[in-house]
């Protein structure tokens, strides 16, 4: 019998390596984090009752899985293993991430016939982006992630980055992959990156929390209008380094119009950061 | 339905920004906003594969015993290799260093992001940290 | 004084290696080769007399530049210089390529904006697929190739392969971005490969002479209907490799719709394939 | 002005074939023909590292000292090192390996593209090579 795949939620959170790093050394009641981590157990508590079969994880690697001699704008990984990088520290010690290929496979050939020119990782070594998301969703994930996962890659660090328009439509048609998808699958998609930062320059430690409540607000009711952002923008409202949520809209584009909010939280400052969550139902009733 | 979303107008330039991070790159112009673009990637592609070497604690090892033949093995440019040998921090971002490449070796330093912070906008890592605390800056 | 980039000609052309290695070895009057070489003179007499102030060369890797553990869909080279690689006997004896990031950075920033999600390669070493090209238009290089050259990769030998009609749309934004070039050069533009072959599976050494008469009859009159292919049909009837014929549509469409045709070839057999040259004008009066 | 282009309907499949290369692959079906696709691709990865590292004379000459334990280095499977060792090129192929990595190996034993294709196809390689230059296989 034929199924449906189906997404389930989409969460939205920054992946700062330093909330990855409060959590490994044991600094969540520091209260310096405490508030952050607070923020976070509404939407861990829900995730724990609603674990899907694969989570689709969009986020970008920092110097440590790819190199600048080849800069993809869009990437999927097809592998079925994912070694967690050694980002020049050791790596952190939580499990290697476990892939599914056929599903990866599948999305790419969706992807590929609706115009979208992704780069296929074969191999790729995953780095605190994807890695710290992971652990915002699942703290003690003991010997394994919840869930396999399928890793999409964005260029964020070089431009010209893809614009959020077209991170918006990315997410669209990747729902559309999804929808198309002959198994029975429940899918939880995984937008990361941001909120507002900048970590280099005369601006260095610009936050801009007006932008940043905007953002939180759009992107549950009216993302089509962040799409609307030009990079400069993005750049001047939410930093040189915030212009990354636009991988929110990537998730965001994947779920349906109408969206449940099940909790959101804002923090700062995580390290240079300020640090969002929003996690969202899925299966929220349409509209009439 | 789609809605315009307000944005701010551009900003006025920062005022007595006491560093020299180059203040517009590529087509974009966003004041004290270092962009990473095609042409700061290629001056710096070699500067960044050597600092992105530092993910293995045998080139680190090996960078320290002797930093100037490091950057000649990765064939940096002189004032690449000067800037990395004087932890000149804005210097490497002017000459093309990615920041995500260049934090690896403020962590060889034992460096904090703010404390790169402090540098790149005249202050103390205690006083760039305060200013997150207190909200971060605004510019 | 701004100018305006124009592409001045469009040459599509077989990469066979062995028709580099003829012209390497002083083959070219063997009997087996000689109407091939007799075949590309006129091509080449009109292109001395027409030399562009720099070549885009769209062309797919054979195991020599790229490894199978990162594969995009599109690339674009940005580097200033690209040696010619060591394909496992020694690099062919031809002047390495020099390229004009400044172009290249253009046209990739133009793409994006137009929704190719190009991967950028900063290094590279090119193949055959390139070089082989070249020398077809210029069999005595000298020291130098005549003008600098973009490199813009496709992947046309792990499945799935862009399609046809998104090849052409890449060329027809091409065709923009040159246009939007700021600068008064001319260009000239390589689409290469095929034509039809095949070279492993018991299907081994399939060629198709009435297929590839009609390709080099529509890519001069009606490049849309070739777009039109699916991937299924151009294997079918080009074989599992001459898919690659594709990527002549991103010549094509990076040429006006009209454009008047200065001479073509067809040989067979060079290797295991059916070699064939198209070489257009570009400045041809529009109708009225 | 666009107009339909003429292609055959699809043909039968080949009679007779005698090797074994999977007539059909991933999503497309064209009969004889090998489909390189993701999960060839995937089953091929090791594999067709292996015959790419043959762009360096060091690793051909390693290679040629010792074949398996070459084999072992790249973490074949115990099938595709026997392909490897026994130039079992059909099976190179059924195994993952892309015709473009492959006909490197053959490249190393002094072996043609006619060459391959005639096994591929059970013929010589004369054989092959005179139906090429009689225009081609069809099929
Ligand atoms: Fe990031
Ligand atoms: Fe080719």
């Amino acid at each position: 019998m034929a199924g449906v795949a189906e997404v389930i939620w989409g969460l939205a959170t920054s992946h700062v390596p330093s909330i990855g790093a409060a959590m490994d050394r044991g600094k969540t009641e520091d209260p310096n984090w405490k508030d952050l981590f607070d923020g976070y157990a509404p939407a861990r508590q829900w995730l724990a009752q609603h674990e899907p079969d694969v989570a689709i994880v969009v986020y970008n690697d920092h110097a440590n899985g790819l190199d600048l001699d080849i800069v993809p704008t869009f990437g999927i990984g097809t592998a079925d293993h994912y070694r967690v990088a050694d980002e020049g520290y050791g790596p952190r010690q939580v499990p290697d991430v476990i892939g599914d290929p056929d599903l990866s496979l599948h999305l790419l050939e969706s992807l590929v016939d609706e115009n979208f020119d992704l780069t296929v990782f074969q191999e790729l070594e995953v780095d605190h982006g994807l890695t710290v998301p992971l652990s915002v969703w699942t703290p003690d994930p003991g010997d394994a992630w919840p869930c396999p996962v399928v890793p999409i890659l964005v260029n964020v660090i070089q431009y010209p980055q893809p614009t959020a328009a077209r991170c918006y439509a990315l997410g669209q048609a990747l729902g559309r992959a999804i929808r198309s998808y002959g198994e029975d699958v429940t899918v939880g998609i995984l937008g990361t990156g941001g909120m507002s930062h900048q970590l280099a320059g005369a601006r260095a430690g610009f936050i801009n929390p007006e932008f940043d409540a905007m953002w939180l607000e759009k992107i549950h009711t009216d993302p089509a209008a962040l799409a609307a952002l030009s990079r400069e923008e993005l750049i001047r409202e939410a930093g040189s380094e915030g212009i990354e949520l636009i991988m929110w809209l990537i998730m965001r584009g994947a779920m349906a119009d109408e969206v449940t909010k099940v909790h959101s939280h804002y923090f700062l400052p995580a390290s240079n950061t300020a640090a969002g969550i929003a996690l969202f139902d899925n299966r929220a009733p349409q509209p009439a | 339905m789609t809605t315009a979303v307000a944005v701010a107008p551009p900003s006025p330039p920062i005022k007595g920004s006491p560093m020299s991070t180059n203040e517009t790159g590529g087509r974009l112009n966003v004041p004290g906003t270092p962009i990473f673009d095609g042409q700061t990637s290629r001056r710096g592609l070699r500067l960044n594969k050597m600092l992105m070497s530092f993910r293995s604690a045998e080139n680190r090892e090996r960078f320290s015993a002797d930093e100037a033949a490091y950057c000649a093995e990765f064939q940096l440019a002189p004032e690449q290799t000067q800037a990395v040998l004087d932890r000149d921090w804005t210097a490497m971002i002017d000459l093309g260093g990615s920041i995500f490449y260049v934090y690896k070796l403020a962590m060889m330093d034992g460096r904090s992001m703010q404390y790169l912070g402090g540098v790149f906008t005249g202050m103390t890592e205690e006083e760039f940290l305060a200013e997150l605390r207190a909200g971060g800056r605004r510019g």
